[in-house]
């Protein structure tokens, strides 16, 4: 059975065309994925299909829900869909659910205003049931678990009894376990019913399965069932998103052995009277990387600040005494909060070079290894993309010489692409200069592949 | 959960602050006073027409100004630890009456002003915020920012030229019937309804950009819904907190509106006092008003507790 | 043109009046012509004459460099001190952070009023007792303001990562919290600056603010008030000035950029 | 805190509902009630009718029976009986009696009440009289008697500790709601001994600002408004449903200076300085109505004022040659300078009366215009008692009231023999100070009146500037009610609503 019907839908703002005419149906039970990068235009087909593209923003084609016709292009028509037909799953669920509301109440006032269905109460205390939410329904969601959240938010979104679920980026800033949770909760939107899911995740996509649409720069380059595209891309972009998952990187050559720079023993840390994880030990020499894989909360970064000497720490932690001052640096996981706000690039790199008397002929080389474009350092953070600011802030760490870096997390925020690319440049250059790396990932497939040894972290 | 316990000893800290405070302003005050003190006083209970150095040397021995500042201070402590704030030099009535009197006037001002302006601000603001940056938001910003602008004692003159004296509809001016209640309760209400209206718009504008906002218009609700179940009660807990410390403002701003419509109020007494020397009026003013603020924001954080239960956000 | 550049070309046009005005002005604010009380505008006068002979212009410039002088300096002085205190506090945490909090709310919970009023008497001048006891009230505003932003971007990685570059507290200070704190800085600065101007005008209104014959806006209306039908016009120049300025700060405080 | 804070809360919760008393006559007037006590505000129970005294004035301040029928003074003057008019009785339903009316001036006498300032002995009753022995003779005694402070409440007003517990008179309204410091009402008291007033209450609301009492008058709100401004007083004019009275009252502007300064040590300095007032200017523009004072005292206060003297003239010209005579020469900047010391004076005054700070601002440039400089300090009234005891005053602007006693020989007395806090400063007439006293003790004919009239005119220990007019206006609604010169009474126990 045929849900929906989307043709030619294209977005425009004023005479540029955003996204190429793209074509879709979604049948019963079938799943399609939209796969792309940020910026490929995959979220605005999205939003053209549910009408709720931002001000300025045209779309243009037709869309056919079970036997009704819409038009993109006034999306006002759309809002009956909402709820009723279409389910739409929220990106990040413990922002979109109501804060100062219970949880069963966000569910039951669909069943009520929007379903009009009788005893409202009863039927979402029986969703909340089915997901395994029987202790959330009397909790606010700032209560809850992200994973509880994004159960509770499938089934407010679902009350009201739409048979397409749509699902734009479901799985941005989410662990791996917690990824698996979100590949069964749209499995279960795929029971009777239909689902469309935006992302840029390989492993949810292989995990839904039906038709993959790859899209690159308002295009659809490549689409086909779910089985060819993964394993025989025949787009190189396609190709280079595959390579570019951690699972296909090529395995890390050890380097040759160097002096020991970090030694800890016994070592955990403690914060408001708690101590985060079992204590650990273990031994960097240089040019080494140290993976470090633990579940959210568990102190990952705060046993990296340890190292760096920004926390205090329980345990043995020994410091190669003839490192210099500055040499243990660092790379945050949000990159634009790593940077002052408000003045340039630039601006920051001069007063850093002021401050220690760097020579200023060391940054054009590096910019040019980096891949980065000098014009770039005229900008305010805000107004540099992810990728390019982590290569600015490794950049910025490497003007102190180094000997240490502890990598927070460092390429979590990035598109898969941006990813692989970053990461490699930051091995290479390790080994080039002998530097220690401390790399903090919840992906345990990357860590595999950039890791000399592993250390897992476990809650006390 | 001990954070209201939290909130409770924040709060008696807070009224220890201001005890404090008070009595060691009043001290400075006491010290570094210029003028004879005993002239002023008697000045202020006999008036302009009888004051003189034998009065003022009456009104010395009578209230034994001689004895200096130290002990005035330690004697005015004491009775504060005794919750007796003492009698005002100028009437010799208690001082806790006098404040009573005025401070209820004031406050009862204040309250109708309060209301008169929730029904004109918020439902302004959330017009605008839920269209943030359309024609009526910035129309709403321009004519807020005149009324705030407007000198209060004008607004209060037009409203007394227009409703007493051209259609005779309320009276002009006076205090202890309800009718007496409308002018200057109006004149203050409209600054503060454009102020409020301010705050409603950025909350509620806030609110409607968010995402929860989206999902809940995504779930299937109709606009009026989303306001009815989700926007107004996420806007409830910055509107009241803005509320209280409006109200704050008010009961002591309302001087000049008190001396337009002859209303016997709070901040009057606080200026007759400060001018004459009637140290404990001002002392007993200082310290009832600074812990009415503190026991109003507690009562502010619990209901704001109450609306957001994730607690008191600053 | 948005509602705040209105509001800037206002105050601008506004300071620009206080500043030049007496330089064109042949009278001085004080000198009197009995016989012109009241009167219309000539050459002499270009605004006409208030209620003593006066010229309207001469005072109305006069009051306003009064008024725009002291709420500014009380302003920016509140400024400097709260912001000073509200960096420290944040900065060395602890007690010194508790203690200070505790203060800023004491003196919070005070009549402002009243802070006016003691300064008032305890200050030979008016004009001091204004810069000081609204100084007084309106540091605690730029202390809470500069603590909850210090305390919020002081944790973040900006501020970690320019640890770890060997950046003192006063570069961090300089490159990251001031340029977050200063918008909201400009706000608080303009509503500052229209509370105060307000204060002053108020005071003036219920006679405990400056002395006559000093030309003050608050003073002037309420001289002038009495006149209020036979010389609308006069009144309406203090009131209109002052509306203006109000109306000014507001705008510019009220833009959400 | 004794009472509950609850207590507050509730009373800002419950407006008070009552509703404005149509049948009530109301005054707005700009006097805040400080407390019950008549020695604070007496002045208002008496002008509301409230409160009476043993002796009254009519509006010439000649002496009339008040809740004394008659009086007589024994043959040395050293002691006065004061006959108590029977068939009084106390809002409470007591009766008014001699003991009764003793009690209330013995507690005024230990108050600072105008009684300290008489000679008396003792005040005792005996039979249906008050007595009063002095210890020495003054004839002014049954004046002073007539002064609010000395006004009488029941027995069970005063406290034993010598406050006043509740206002309970003798007047034609009775006290029904009294809330300083801006609300009385009274409602009739029908046993009144005057016969009963015919009005059914009188509310009295105390309205600083002036602006707001003639509006309240426009709109009706107040049936009696006093002391409006001067552009209220033109405006209400025109204005159908009122009538605007304007009576002239014993109360002068004086500019008091220190007659023993460098400054204004000769008589030829203070007449300079006279000279360089423009009075009739300064009353048109601040008082807005013809009263500038060619001499010391008002018309209206017969005998005291004579036609005779040449009236006090502006010529700035001739003041500076004045001054110039008296060695005051101008130096480089204008200012008048002698033996190295610059013309340089402060001169004090008090917002309290809002004309006052005008005035000092105009007398400010006319100062100047002859060279002298100026610096107002315009502060609380009682700076200038304060800086006269201490030495330091050097000018000050005030109102003073001749008429706080009918008598003006009491203030004079006060003032000028020889000097006081409200009138002559480092001046010496043992002549006028004598001829006073005696005044005092014995009264006076107008020729001796005229004569004291004559050396404040001739030696000019305090300049006068204006003289005031109390200004009214009364609602049509109401007839009966009198703008009383002495500041006594409204005659609202007389008035009544007109159809």
């Amino acid at each position: 059975m045929t849900l929906l019907v989307a043709k030619d839908i294209s977005v425009h703002a004023g005479s540029d065309r955003l996204v190429d005419p793209v074509s879709l149906t979604l049948e019963m039970g079938k799943a399609v994925t939209v796969l792309g990068e940020s910026g490929s235009g995959k979220s605005l087909l999205a939003q053209a299909i549910l009408g709720t593209l931002p001000k300025g923003l045209d779309g243009s084609g037709t869309l056919t829900v079970g036997g009704d016709t819409f038009d993109p292009a006034r999306p006002q028509g759309n809002r009956v869909l909402w709820g009723r037909r279409i389910a739409v799953l929220p990106q990040e669920p413990w922002l979109a659910l109501d804060p100062l509301m219970r949880g069963q109440q966000q569910v039951a006032e669909v069943h009520d205003l929007v379903a009009a269905a009788s005893e409202p109460a009863v039927r979402a205390k029986a969703d909340l049931t089915a997901l395994g939410l029987e202790a959330a329904g009397d909790k606010f969601p700032w209560q809850l678990s992200g994973g509880m959240a994004q159960r509770l938010a499938f089934a407010a979104a679902r009350a009201g009894g739409a048979a397409i679920t749509v699902a734009d980026e479901p799985t941005k800033g989410l662990d791996a376990d917690r990824r698996d949770d979100v590949l069964a909760l749209l499995r279960k939107g795929l029971e009777g019913g239909g689902l469309l899911t935006i992302t840029h995740d390989l492993t949810l996509a292989k995990g839904l399965g039906g038709e993959i649409l790859v899209m690159q720069g308002g295009t659809v380059v490549e689409r086909g069932p779910a089985a060819r595209i993964l394993t025989a891309p025949q787009h190189p972009y396609t190709r280079a998103l595959i390579a570019a998952d951690p699972a296909n990187w090529p395995r890390r050559v050890p380097p040759s052995v160097q002096p020991v720079l970090v030694r800890a023993t016994d070592v955990t840390v403690s914060r408001a009277g708690r101590t985060l994880f079992r204590p650990v030990g273990f031994s960097l020499s240089r040019g080494q990387t140290l993976g470090i894989f633990g579940p959210s909360g568990c102190g990952k970064s705060s046993l990296g600040n340890a190292i760096l000497g920004l926390l205090p720490y329980e345990g043995t932690l020994w410091r190669d005494p003839g490192a210099p001052k500055l040499g243990f640096q660092k790379l945050w996981q949000d990159p634009p909060a790593a940077f002052p706000a408000r003045i340039t690039l630039g601006q920051g790199l001069d007063d850093l070079i002021a401050l220690h008397r760097i020579d200023r002929k060391r940054v054009a080389p590096l910019l040019d290894r980096l891949k980065l474009s000098p014009s770039l350092l005229t900008r305010l953070p805000s107004g540099v993309s992810g990728g390019e600011l982590q290569r600015i802030a490794l950049l910025r760490a490497l003007l102190l010489d180094p000997v240490f870096l502890f990598a927070d997390e460092p390429t979590s925020r990035l598109d898969p692409v941006t990813q692989a690319e970053t990461v490699r440049l930051m091995t290479e250059i390790a080994a080039e200069r002998d530097m220690a790396i401390v790399f903090v990932s919840h992906d345990r497939a990357l860590l595999h592949s950039v890791s000399d040894q592993m250390l897992e972290l476990s809650a006390q | 959960m001990n954070t209201a316990l939290n909130t409770i000893a924040f709060r008696l800290m807070q009224a220890a602050g201001v005890a404090l405070v008070v009595g060691v302003m009043s001290f400075l005050m006491m010290q570094a006073m210029p003028g004879d003190m005993a002239f002023r006083i008697a000045a202020a209970r006999y008036g302009y027409d009888l004051v003189n150095a034998d009065l003022a040397n009456a009104v010395r021995a009578e209230l034994g100004l001689d004895a200096g500042p130290v002990t005035q201070f330690l004697h005015w402590m004491g009775g504060l630890a005794r919750l007796d704030l003492g009698q005002s030099l100028v009437s010799g009535q208690p001082v806790w009456d006098e404040i009573t009197h005025q401070l209820g006037a004031s406050l009862q001002l204040a309250l109708a002003a309060i209301v008169l302006s929730l029904l004109i601000g918020p439902p302004l603001g959330i017009c605008a915020g839920l269209h943030a940056g359309g024609r009526f938001d910035r129309a709403l910003l321009v004519v807020a920012a005149s009324f705030r602008a407007v000198p209060q004692f004008l607004l209060g003159l037009l409203l007394i030229i227009l409703l007493a004296v051209q259609m005779r509809l309320l009276p002009a001016a006076g205090h202890g019937s309800l009718a007496h209640f409308v002018l200057p309760a109006l004149t203050l209400a409209l600054g503060l309804a454009a102020a409020s209206a301010r705050i409603t718009r950025d909350a509620m504008a806030g609110v409607a950009a968010s995402p929860l906002y989206a999902f809940a218009r995504a779930k299937g609700l109709s606009d009026g819904e989303v306001l009815r179940r989700h926007g107004l009660r996420n806007i409830g807990a910055p509107v009241v907190t803005y509320l209280g410390l409006q109200f704050v403002l008010l009961v002591e701003g309302v001087v000049v509106v008190e001396t337009i419509f002859g209303w016997p109020g709070i901040g009057h007494a606080l200026i007759h006092a400060v001018f004459h020397r009637d140290v404990p009026m001002v002392q007993g003013t200082a310290l009832v008003m600074g812990l009415g603020f503190v026991l109003l924001n507690a009562i502010i954080d619990l209901i704001v507790r109450r609306i957001d239960p994730r607690g008191v956000q600053s | 043109m948005t509602a705040a550049h209105i509001g800037w070309s206002v105050l601008a046009a506004l300071i620009l009046f206080a500043l030049m005005g007496p330089l064109f002005d042949p009278v001085g604010p004080f000198k009197q012509s009995l016989m012109k009380a009241l009167s219309g505008a000539d050459a002499a006068a270009p605004f006409g004459y208030d209620h003593l002979g006066r010229s309207m212009f001469s005072r109305l410039a006069h009051a306003l460099r009064l008024s725009l002088l002291l709420a500014f300096a009380a302003t920016a002085t509140a400024a400097v001190i709260g912001i000073g205190l509200g960096a420290l506090a944040s900065w060395r945490g602890g007690w010194l952070d508790r203690g200070l909090a505790l203060v800023a709310d004491s003196v919070l919970a005070l009549p402002a009023l009243l802070m006016v009023l003691m300064m008032g008497v305890i200050l030979p001048s008016t004009a001091l007792a204004f810069w000081a006891g609204l100084a007084a009230v309106q540091w605690v505003e730029f202390f809470r303001l500069t603590r909850n932003a210090a305390r919020s971007h002081l944790a973040s990685p900006a501020v970690e990562a320019a640890t770890l570059q060997g950046f003192g507290p006063v570069w961090i200070f300089r490159r990251i919290l001031w340029p977050e704190i200063g918008p909201m800085l400009r706000t608080a600065s303009a509503f500052g600056v229209g509370n105060a101007i307000a204060a002053i005008a108020a005071l003036g209104f219920v006679s405990v603010g400056m002395r006559a014959p000093t030309p003050e806006l608050g003073l002037m209306m309420v001289e002038l008030l009495p006149s209020w039908r036979e010389a609308p016009f006069a009144l309406m120049q203090p009131v209109l000035a002052c509306f203006a300025l109000l109306l000014a700060l507001n705008l510019i405080a009220g833009d959400r950029r | 805190m004794r009472r509950p804070l609850s207590l507050l809360v509730l009373s800002a919760l419950l407006p008070v509902a009552a509703l404005a008393d149509p049948a009530a006559l109301d005054v707005a007037a700009p006097f805040e009630i400080k407390a019950a006590d008549p020695v604070l505000s007496g002045d208002i129970f008496l002008k509301m009718d409230v409160m009476e005294t043993l002796v009254n004035a009519d509006e010439n301040g000649a002496l009339l029976p008040g809740l004394s029928d008659s009086w007589s003074v024994s043959d040395d003057k050293l002691s006065w009986r004061f006959h108590i008019r029977p068939g009084v009785t106390f809002h409470d339903g007591t009766a008014l009696t001699s003991d009764a009316a003793a009690t209330a001036l013995n507690w005024s006498k230990s108050k600072e009440s105008i009684l300290t300032r008489a000679p008396i002995s003792s005040i005792r009753a005996e039979g249906d009289e008050v007595e009063i022995t002095l210890t020495e003779a003054f004839a002014a005694l049954p004046a002073f008697l007539a002064e609010y402070r000395t006004g009488i409440l029941a027995p069970a007003a005063y406290a034993a500790d010598g406050s006043v517990v509740g206002l309970i008179g003798t007047g034609a309204f009775k006290v029904t709601r009294l809330e300083p410091p801006l609300t009385l009402e009274a409602e009739r008291y029908d046993a009144y001994w005057g016969g009963a007033a015919k009005v059914p209450a009188v509310h009295y609301t105390a309205v600083t600002r002036a602006e707001t009492r003639a509006l309240m008058a426009e709109s009706g709100d107040a049936e009696l408004v006093v002391n409006l401004d001067p552009a209220s007083f033109a405006r209400l004019g025109s204005v159908d449903s009122v009538t605007v009275q304007s009576v002239s009252l014993p109360r002068v502007l004086l500019l008091k200076l220190n007659a023993a300064s460098p400054f204004f040590d000769t008589v030829e300095e203070r007449r300079a300085l006279s000279l360089a007032i423009d009075r009739d200017g300064l009353a048109q523009a601040v008082l807005r109505y013809p009263a500038a004072a060619g001499q010391m005292f008002p018309p209206a206060m017969g005998g005291w004022h004579d036609e005779a003297l040449e009236p006090l003239a502006y010529d700035a010209e001739a003041a500076r040659a004045a001054f110039a005579a008296a060695g005051w020469l101008p130096g480089a900047d204008g200012i008048l300078e002698q033996d190295g010391q610059r013309f340089e004076v402060e001169l004090l005054t008090y917002p309290d009366r809002p004309e006052l700070p005008l005035t000092a601002a105009v007398l400010e440039q006319f100062f100047r215009d002859v060279g002298i400089a100026v610096t107002i300090n315009s502060t609380n009234s009682s700076e200038i008692p304060a800086k006269h005891t201490d030495g330091t005053l050097q000018l000050a602007l005030f109102a003073r009231n001749f008429a706080l006693v009918p008598d003006p020989v009491g203030t004079l007395m006060q003032d000028y023999a020889p000097t006081g806090d409200w009138g002559a400063m480092g001046w010496d007439n043992a002549g006028f100070t004598a001829a006073v006293k005696k005044m005092a003790a014995e009264g006076g004919a107008d020729e001796e009146k005229s004569a004291l009239a004559a050396t404040l005119h001739a030696e000019l220990p305090v300049l006068p500037i204006a003289w005031y007019q109390q200004t009214a206006a009364i609602s049509k609604t109401v007839k009966g009610i009198v703008i009383d010169p002495y500041e006594r009474s409204f005659g609202l126990k007389s008035a009544e609503f007109v159809e």
